[in-house]
């Protein structure tokens, strides 16, 4: 028995409490936990990954009980690999958060962030639909935490909003998860493939009206038009490290979405026939089509980067809702693309603010404009899915493998229009930003709004910033998707065999359901 | 019975959510407290209605037992609704305090500068 | 004794916790009796900052006999109320405030009379003066204020003077 | 179960159960706000006290052992009517009495819920000294 | 040296200025130099095997499941191209060191350069398409950089913006058309494709993969209606004008048609689109450029021109037509790039680019004048120069194409642009630096030193020796790029002097109209600018304007901030979705029995509906709702009771209480009323929505409750085995602890983070402005007296020992009855809750510091730990193990690490509540409201005291 | 059986006391009055599960019982200090 696959979740929820308990008015002491921590996940997800490459299976059934009647863990290389991308996020977000001293605005940062990610590990890890919500609420309560870290009005406004939106979610999934339940008697999601597909051709309406429900609760969170509406305020309004810290939330419903849809509503279970492609493509579509708009529209750095966010997410669902391996395979491979891309913008543009404001309107030179705008402009690069970097590979994956589908033309000329909007978009923001400042007639603002946020609580006590370690952290992710793009091939391998071993889901369910 | 608590539900449902779309904050808890009664219920029901029998094991005598897993369920998910109700109302408090302001509608704050490079 | 003292603070509550543990068990053995009386000492133990005081009863066996009067008042209190609610026009009905001037101090000993009062009937304690020597009590029904007052003072007010003080 | 005991028992119940409409039904007829309050503080818990009587026999009756527990909540509420009533009183008073539509009280000069200090800062702590 | 290394070289070089830069300026640009001159060593060692035919490879799989691969191919083509590339390239990299001023980045631009340069030599190295995208926009990129470079023009930026928009809109198409040329082929490998062309000729799919691909070209190479965007990328400095836009980029796309050649042309659509768009940019860009006074306006139109001229030949699709355009690729390149540099002098030197402001700088800048003079000799086609011979090619290749039938217009267009051409071409010489020394230039201009003219003077020395000896030149490389782009073996001679052929009449008749169009250039002018032209940077600013504007309008208008809104499209959205799922369905008939409507549900359904229309009813008076809601939380648990579910009956209604506690807490700082300002016909939309909700959702679990289990629920395993193998009789309990105890796991943290944002929140708002406005804060109301009231107190000293007294009970019953660690916690803080609200949060805090944030984790932590204690048994997290332990004179006792557990889930539940009430109460506190006594007024402490003062 | 009819009537006028609550509260005039209703139904609410727990000869709706006894005292305390003082535990 290997209690490996359960440490994703243990360690933070050990490691958060402790914070809370015995160094809760050490802030270096924190920092130095978490980092340890976050550092001791990565080693961990490396282990589980190694663990899946030979395509096993392996369940870690709680309480001993067996599946279906207890919970279970899964790892697959799906949930291995969503594991390592978190952990992977999470360390150069959380220096980043060190290095700018977001850590210190606010009070229980570091505990906050455990929590977040044993959330989000769970959420990757759980083989129970009943328990993918228990996770979902840990790391969306964890994630209201976050969001309004540092408080202030509009942040707490944006907040009241991002958390009331999701209650309603929250509420959606219950009702979702009850109609399952109240069909098919079972919460274990292996099981549930299996009492899905015997189902009896004569009663499906209402397991139908439970999947799609599911699939629109996955949907807001992968932030899918028209119930993305949540995102662009809070993103924006969260601090820098948080946002770019979400930008594995959104993955979150991407993955529900790919695991709900292959493995128990699969393109060949009748019951969900029309269910989640007919839909979810042409809204993925306009899902890009109103991010890569926000990016020409936006007048704040931080929404222009929430709304990239909203177009790789549109991108992204675009091959999820191909339901093909090829497509899932190439969506796999976006996702790593998007998630560090996002959070690589979303650092930059913290850099921004700090420095200037986030306003897209002429200010003075700010120090370390060189550097912060090469950081931009590659995190542009990579979100308009320019080459040299990863978005260009993942923008041709989803392309090549829309190919076969009937919409493959409205697929393809949305993702090019879109890029080009996304790129002017960037370019007018960059240039705006970058380079206008170098203009003599630019000349400060009258008056710099006062703000009531962000400030460390006692200021005495907290440690300072180390500017150089934010670079670091944002540097960090640039090379991450440089390994992204140099490594493309053996990662489209794995992906490939990911997307494989989803689309034969047998695999999968006799490994949870067999007694062990 | 089941159509009283089908009603039930419905009404909850639609008490609820009337509330959630009014402006300010407090209607709007209200409202989410409603539904989350609404979707308790529902929860619950789908273990199916059953009288006088808990899901108490009796030693003594052979008797029927209602559904126990929606209860868990359940119980589980009125904690987790009370966490983020309180969240929710903490975090509604502190904006209004902070600007005056309870309307849930942010229309007011998002127009400001922007010019061409 | 002190030692005592510090371990049941108030030893009359550990008596009612421990009866409250019976109750609440309704079972009654031996060792509910001993597990009752463990929570019952634990439990004022850790309460005990909030009742900093220890008030004497002088006379505690007087309390049953008290018990049983305010038992038999409050059923009699009742039909009074039932006929007056059912059978009493809001025109007819005589209510009223009425002072009490209050000869008890102990804020306990006032407590009680002040419940006594309101489970009892036809009247109800609404409020105490600003230094606490008058109780403000309000009759549903009381054509003679004066004979309400006379009656709570000798009936219920000089018993629990022999009580407390 | 013997005849003496169940009919004790409805006896019981059938006035806890008249007891409590009684109770109700005076808060809807009463006229004014304080004379509400005097039907539910009493009769409603006489009640809940025949109701909970009638069980105490009957588990006495039909099981044979005591079952005292009921009267667990009857303690409850003998203890929290009072300060329910007294807190219902002391919020009609501070909403629509004056001190002038009470009767006076005393030497103490106002009843304790239209004394209301100044200031937090000169919060009821220290008591004024008189002669 | 392998392939890939010579197109990685550039980007690896890219570092060293960036780096080398605080080293001095000519560290960097040693640096760049080296780099380059490394580059073109390793190509031309190439050189001799392609000029013999041969095709030098280099492969490395990258992506091999997508057929993105980085395979490299050095064919004659590719050598010419990369030798045109390194080779002006290692010429711009001396003159920008001269070039540029102090104050300018210089690491930064040969860094960018640089980079420029690796994507340009990826470009015509690449074999595999997708590989040559990539490096196609990345030269996109690296010139947005270079014309952007000068950050504080607007001009700069501007054009810079444009350029990238336009050629990345290209690169865009050309992506669509490169995949679909590679579906076509079967692959995306270069050499594959062009071994294809019937088949992608035949392909239905050939006109959109043509026409995508060329957008791609005619962008890059800035053909008509694409043209705009050149001359406003000469904002940037000189250099990189004569590299990327004359001598490089802009052949990028003429590089690509040339490379495509074999497989897309010769068929009608390659010709007419090709060949006339060609044609139209040549004579529009002379004639445009005819008319320009800024020195490199001048040379970026006739560019533009060159460049179409080039184009129009590939479209000819002829062999011949082909040669011609490779050789005046190359004599472009040489002639252009030297007058760019050239014009980059004079703007240095005097300080202006107007042609107006200058003329007779041959008497002070006789070095200039002179390289001036050939290269834009060369240009205008005169003899001896390079650009003569191309030009005759061209001319030849015109007169002998037939245009859909009319055999004239081609030759006639070409003389038209050919003679505008020498006419531009002239005026450079003559309005710039022939004619009377000026006394008003803006700068006093002499010639520079060798660094900035030898580089010019190179490229002069290649017009002239290729003009005279092209044979011994320019015939190898010409012929080896030629036989690349045409396929097969080409024959190439140039010469001076073909004999009379048409070609030879239509140069003279164009040099000898250029001659008079010079002279009557200033009534052309008048013509011109009388001429109603329409601006193209106008249209694009006035297009990207437009385009902005609305992306604003939409965004703004689609993320209005309204929640609201969004809900209500939301709850549209999921209702329409569902009814359709549910529709789409098979729907049967009822199985499961219903029970029967009695009296007592009946009732219990009046109070809830009731209470909880009254909810909405009275909403606007939120302390009444809040009353209201407290009815419905009651009936709830009462149904929840009557259900057969008394734990959560339980829960519900200590959940409720706690709720209110806190909406009652927290209303204190609200407004009382929520004001009535919905719109009638909103108040309509939102009633219709949410009874379209009610009844969607009532409907649904009606569907529910009237049909068995289609397959039998697990909950049977549960029933069967809570005893036996969880240890506990009420299965609620053993499912939350046991089965489940990952779930409850998980909500415990749940809770316990909700109290510690809460406590974050209070600290962040407490930290802030709004710190002063708490403790200025007027009641909403008077208040009464009398805070803490002594019956209260009294009845607490009681009460709330007798609360945790409950609280315990409930704890240790809950495994095997209704109860557990959750209600005990709530029930426990209902009692500490009692206290506070008898004698306030302060006198109760001060008297008993409880560390919430410690009861907090504990709970966590032995949740946790309890549930690793089974991995010192090898069993997995949350294994539970009991017994039955009776203790002497105690409880029989259940011994259940499940018990821990649930302890566990007390203490997190108990300190979340806590801690809540605690930051709430921090909102309110104000000085002096924590009392110094338990109850506001006690006649026993009073009179004691009264008693002391008398003594 | 009189015990049925007796359970029967008792539990006819708890029910019809609980209507009146809820008539009370739906048309009251101000909060006090509403308070005051609750509080009533809350106690009405009791006898209700006593009864219902008679009537099925089950002990398992004491806890509620006796839970809601005690709560329904705390929500009554704390909506009428939140009228006297706002701050209900200041
Ligand atoms: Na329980
Ligand atoms: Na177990």
């Amino acid at each position: 028995m290997s209690h490996l696959i359960i440490l994703p979740i243990v360690l933070p929820a050990l490691v958060g409490p402790f914070i809370l308990m015995a160094i809760r008015f050490h802030s270096d002491l924190q920092r130095v936990f978490s980092i340890a921590s976050v550092v001791l996940l990565n080693l961990i997800a490396v282990t589980l990954l190694t663990r899946t490459l030979d395509g096993s299976i392996e369940v870690y059934r709680l309480g001993d009980w067996p599946a279906p009647f207890g919970i279970v863990l899964v790892l697959d290389r799906l949930s291995a690999m969503m594991v390592l991308l978190t952990t992977v996020l999470a360390l150069p977000v959380l220096l980043y958060a060190i290095g700018s001293g977001w850590d210190t605005r606010g009070r229980h940062f570091h505990a906050l962030f455990q929590f977040q990610l044993m959330g989000i590990l769970g959420a990757f890890l759980t083989g129970d639909a009943f328990n993918l919500f228990v996770f979902f609420e840990v790391l969306l309560i964890a994630s209201y935490g976050l969001m309004i870290h540092g408080g202030g009005s509009v942040r707490l406004r944006a907040g009241v909003q991002y958390v009331v939106y999701n209650l309603i979610g929250s509420s959606l999934f219950l009702i979702a998860l009850g109609t399952l339940y109240s069909v098919t008697g079972t919460l274990n999601m292996a099981d549930l493939a299996v009492r899905v597909a015997t189902l009896p051709a004569e009663d499906t309406s209402l397991i139908r009206v439970g999947a799609v429900l599911l699939l629109l609760v996955f949907a807001i969170k992968a932030a899918v038009l028209p119930l993305h509406f949540w995102l662009p305020a809070s993103y924006a309004n969260a601090p820098a490290p948080v946002a770019a810290l979400f930008a594995i939330m959104t993955k979150v419903g991407a993955y529900a979405i790919i695991r709900m849809y292959t493995l128990v509503f699969g393109p060949d279970v009748p019951v969900a026939e029309g269910l989640a492609g007919d839909w979810l493509l042409p809204a993925a579509l306009l899902t890009l089509a109103a991010g890569s708009i926000g990016i020409l529209g936006t007048r704040e750095i931080g929404r222009l980067v929430a709304f990239g966010a909203i177009a790789s997410m549109g991108t992204l669902l675009i091959a999820i809702a191909l339901f093909t391996p090829q497509a899932t395979a190439a969506a796999l491979y976006y996702t790593i693309h998007s998630t560090l891309t996002a959070a690589l913008l979303f650092l930059v543009a913290d850099l921004v603010m700090e420095r200037r404001g986030g306003a897209l309107s002429p200010r003075p030179v700010m120090p370390q404009n060189g550097l912060i705008a090469a950081l931009f402009f590659a995190g542009a690069i990579a979100m308009a899915g320019m080459p040299p970097l990863s978005g260009f590979v993942g923008k041709l994956l989803v392309m090549d493998a829309a190919r076969g589908d009937a919409w493959v033309w409205t697929i393809w000329a949305v993702i090019l229009i879109t890029s080009l909007i996304t790129i002017m978009g960037l370019s007018r923001a960059g240039s705006l930003v970058f380079w206008k400042a170098h203009d003599r007639s630019v000349t400060p603002p009258e008056t710099e709004e006062e703000t009531d946020i962000g400030q460390p609580l006692t200021p005495e006590l907290a440690p300072e910033p180390v500017p150089g370690l934010a670079f670091v952290a944002a540097f960090a992710l640039l090379a991450g998707l440089v390994l992204l793009t140099v490594l493309a091939g053996p990662i489209l391998k794995f992906t490939e065999a990911t997307a494989a071993q989803l689309y034969a889901p047998a695999d999968y369910i006799q490994s949870v359901l067999q007694r062990p | 019975m089941e159509l009283l608590l089908a009603s039930a539900v419905g009404i909850l449902t639609a008490g609820g959510i009337y509330l959630i779309l009014r402006q300010r904050t407090f209607p709007v808890i209200i409202g989410l407290s409603l539904l989350s009664y609404a979707v308790n219920l529902f929860l619950f029901a789908t273990g199916r209605l059953a009288l006088n029998q808990p899901p108490i094991l009796n030693k003594y005598a052979e008797v029927g037992y209602t559904d126990p897993l929606p209860q868990a369920l359940v119980l589980t998910a009125i904690v987790i609704s009370f966490g983020m109700t309180a969240v929710v109302l903490m975090m509604a408090l502190s904006a209004y305090l902070a600007s005056k302001d309870d309307r849930i509608d942010m229309t007011d704050s998002d127009a400001q500068g922007g010019e061409d490079a | 004794m002190r030692m005592f003292a510090r371990i049941f603070p108030h030893p009359l509550l550990t008596g009612l916790l421990t009866l409250v543990w019976l109750l609440l068990v309704n079972r009654y053995s031996i060792n509910s009796l001993l597990f009752g009386l463990l929570l019952g000492t634990v439990i004022p133990f850790i309460t005990r900052p909030y009742w900093p005081d220890r008030p004497a009863l002088r006379n505690p066996l007087k309390i049953l006999a008290y018990l049983l009067i305010v038992i038999w008042d409050i059923v009699v209190a009742n039909f009074t109320v039932a006929r007056i609610v059912l059978f009493k026009s809001n025109a007819s009905r005589h209510p009223a405030w009425i002072t009490i001037p209050l000869e008890l101090r102990k804020p306990e000993a006032i407590t009680v009379l002040a419940g006594t009062i309101t489970l009892t009937p036809g009247t109800v304690s609404a409020d105490l003066s600003a230094e606490g020597h008058y109780l403000l009590v309000h009759c549903l029904d009381a054509p003679d204020p004066d004979a309400v007052r006379d009656e709570i003072k000798t009936r219920y007010e000089r018993r629990l003077m022999e009580i407390f003080e | 179960m013997s005849q003496i005991f169940e009919y004790l028992i409805a006896a019981a119940l059938v006035l806890g159960g008249i007891f409590g409409l009684v109770g109700s039904f005076g808060l809807v007829k009463l006229n004014d706000p304080m004379s509400r309050l005097h039907a539910p503080t009493k009769a409603t818990t006489l009640g809940v006290g025949g109701v909970l009587i009638a069980s105490m026999i009957h588990a006495i009756a039909s099981e044979g052992h005591l079952s005292w527990h009921e009267l667990l909540i009857t303690l409850f509420l003998f203890l929290t009517a009072p300060i329910t009533a007294n807190f219902i009183a002391k919020a009609h008073i501070h909403r629509h009495e004056t001190p002038q539509s009470l009767p006076p009280a005393g030497e103490d000069g106002l009843w304790a819920t239209h004394d209301v200090p100044a200031s937090p800062e000169a919060a009821p702590t220290a008591p004024l000294a008189r002669d | 040296m392998s392939l890939f290394l010579i197109a990685a070289l550039p980007f690896i070089g890219a570092v060293f200025p960036a780096l080398l830069i605080r080293a001095g300026r000519n560290a960097a640009s040693l640096s760049t130099g080296a780099v380059t001159l490394l580059a073109l060593v390793g190509l031309l060692v190439h050189a001799p095997a392609v000029l013999r035919g041969e095709v030098v490879t280099s492969r490395f799989d990258w992506l091999p499941d997508l057929g993105l691969n980085a395979n490299f191919q050095l064919d004659g083509l590719g050598l010419l191209f990369a030798t045109l590339i390194l080779g002006i390239g290692l010429l711009i990299i001396t003159y920008a060191r001269f070039y540029l001023s102090r104050e300018d980045p210089m690491g930064q631009f040969y860094s960018y350069l640089l980079m420029f340069q690796g994507a340009m030599v990826g470009i015509v190295l690449s074999d595999n398409i997708l590989l040559l995208l990539i490096f196609w926009e990345l030269t996109s990129l690296s010139s947005f950089l270079l014309i952007g470079y000068w950050k504080h023009l607007p001009e700069g930026r501007q054009g810079a913006r444009m350029a990238l928009t336009v050629t990345g809109a290209g690169g865009l198409s050309m992506i669509a058309g490169m995949l679909i040329l590679g579906h076509i082929a079967g692959s995306y490998d270069l050499s594959v494709i062009l071994q294809h062309k019937e088949l992608i000729q035949a392909s239905p799919l050939y006109a959109p993969a043509l026409i995508l691909i060329l957008l791609g070209c005619f962008t890059k190479s800035a053909q008509f209606p694409f043209h705009f965007w050149l001359p406003h990328a000469m904002a940037a400095p000189t250099p990189v004008s004569a590299y990327l836009h004359s001598a490089t980029m802009v052949k990028a796309g003429l590089f690509l048609m040339a490379r495509m050649w074999p497989v897309l042309s010769g068929t009608d659509l390659w010709f007419y689109i090709v060949g006339s768009i060609g044609l139209i940019t040549m004579v529009l860009g002379a004639v445009i450029a005819l008319f320009k006074d800024d020195l490199k306006a001048l040379l970026a139109f006739s560019t533009v021109s060159h460049l179409g001229l080039i184009t129009m030949l590939l479209g000819f699709g002829t062999e011949a037509a082909a040669v011609a355009a490779v050789f005046h690729i190359i004599n472009h390149a040489t002639f252009k790039a030297a007058l760019f540099m050239n014009a980059g002098i004079v703007d240095h030197e005097t300080h202006t680019r107007d042609i107006k402001l200058l003329g007779g700088l041959r008497h002070l800048m006789p070095v200039t004048f002179t390289l001036a003079g050939i290269a834009a000799l060369s240009m205008a086609g005169i003899p001896p120069f390079n650009g003569f011979l191309s030009k005759e090619m061209m001319l030849e290749a015109a007169a002998h194409t037939d245009w859909a039938g009319v055999a004239w217009l081609v030759p006639a267009l070409a003389v038209f642009g050919a003679l505008f051409s020498v006419a531009y071409s002239l005026r450079y010489i003559a309005h710039v630096f022939l004619g009377k020394k000026r006394h008003d230039y803006p700068s006093h201009p002499h010639d520079p030193g060798p660094g900035l003219w030898l580089p010019p003077a190179v490229l002069v020395t290649l017009v002239v020796l290729i003009g005279l000896f092209p044979n011994a030149i320019a015939t190898p490389l010409v012929t080896a790029a030629a036989t690349a782009v045409t396929g097969h073996e080409v024959h190439f001679h140039p010469a001076l002097w073909h004999g009379l052929t048409p070609a030879l009449y239509m140069s003279i008749v164009a040099v000898l109209g250029g001659l008079l169009l010079l002279a009557l250039h200033r009534g052309a002018l008048a013509v011109w600018n009388n001429l109603p032209r329409p601006e193209a940077k106008v249209i694009f600013d006035a297009l990207v304007r437009g385009l902005t504007q609305a992306s604003r309008g939409i965004t703004d208008g689609l993320h209005n901030g309204s929640l609201t809104r969004y809900a209500v499209i939301f709850l549209i959205f999921t209702m329409g979705l569902g009814w359709y799922a549910f529709s789409t369905g098979a729907f049967g008939p009822e199985t499961h029995e219903t029970l029967p409507i009695t009296a007592m549900p009946l009732l219990g359904w009046f109070c809830l509906v009731g209470s909880s229309l009254c909810v909405v009813a009275f909403h606007h008076n939120r302390l009444l709702s809040l009353v209201l809601i407290g009815v419905t939380g009651l009936m709830v648990s009462l149904s929840f009771s009557y259900l057969s579910a008394p734990d959560l009956a339980l829960t519900q209604i200590s959940v409720e209480v706690v709720t209110i506690i806190l909406l009652l807490l927290a209303l204190n700082f609200l407004p009382q009323e929520t004001p009535r300002e919905s719109s009638p016909a909103r108040r309509i939309r939102d009633i219709a929505i949410s009874v379209t909700a009610g009844l969607g959702m009532g409907g649904l679990i009606y569907a529910m409750m009237t049909r068995d289990f289609a397959m039998p629920s697990i909950s049977e395993y549960h029933l069967a085995n809570s005893y036996k193998g969880g240890g506990g009789t009420n299965v609620v309990n053993v499912i939350l602890v046991d089965f489940r105890g990952f779930d409850t796991f998980g909500e415990i943290t749940v809770l316990g983070i909700a109290a510690i944002i809460i406590f974050a929140i209070t600290e962040a708002t407490l930290g802030s402005r709004v710190r002063a406005r708490l403790l200025n804060r007027k009641p909403w109301k008077p208040l009464a007296g009398d805070a803490h009231p002594l019956m209260m107190v009294v009845a607490t000293r009681m009460m709330m020992p007798i609360a945790f007294m409950v609280a315990a009970y409930i704890f240790f019953r809950g495994h095997n009855l209704p109860g557990g660690g959750f209600i005990a916690g709530l029930i426990a803080a209902i009692a500490v809750i009692m206290q506070y609200m008898a004698s306030g949060f302060g006198w109760a805090a001060e008297r008993q510091k409880l560390p919430y944030h410690g009861i907090i984790g504990t709970g966590v932590l032995v949740a946790a730990v309890t549930g690793m204690g089974a991995w010192f048994n090898g069993l997995p997290f949350l294994t539970s193990a009991f017994g039955y332990v009776h203790l002497p004179f105690l409880e029989e006792f259940e011994l259940a690490t499940a018990a821990l557990f649930d302890l566990g889930v007390f203490l997190a539940v108990w300190g979340a509540v806590l801690l809540a009430l605690q930051s709430l109460s921090r909102y309110a506190w104000q000085p002096g409201i924590a009392s110094e006594h338990p109850m506001d007024i006690n006649p026993e402490r009073d009179d004691a005291e009264i008693e002391q003062e008398g003594h | 059986m009189i015990l049925t009819y007796a359970i029967f009537f008792a539990t006819g006028c708890f029910a019809i006391a609980l209507l009146l609550n809820l008539w009370k509260i739906a048309t009251a005039e101000g909060v006090g009055d509403r308070v005051l209703a609750l509080d009533t139904m809350v106690i009405n609410a009791i006898a209700l599960l006593i009864l219902y727990g008679l009537a099925n000869g089950t002990e398992i709706f004491f806890e509620a019982a006796m839970i809601v006894a005690m709560l329904g005292f705390v929500s009554t305390v704390a909506y009428a200090r939140f009228m006297l003082r706002g701050n209900i535990i200041e």
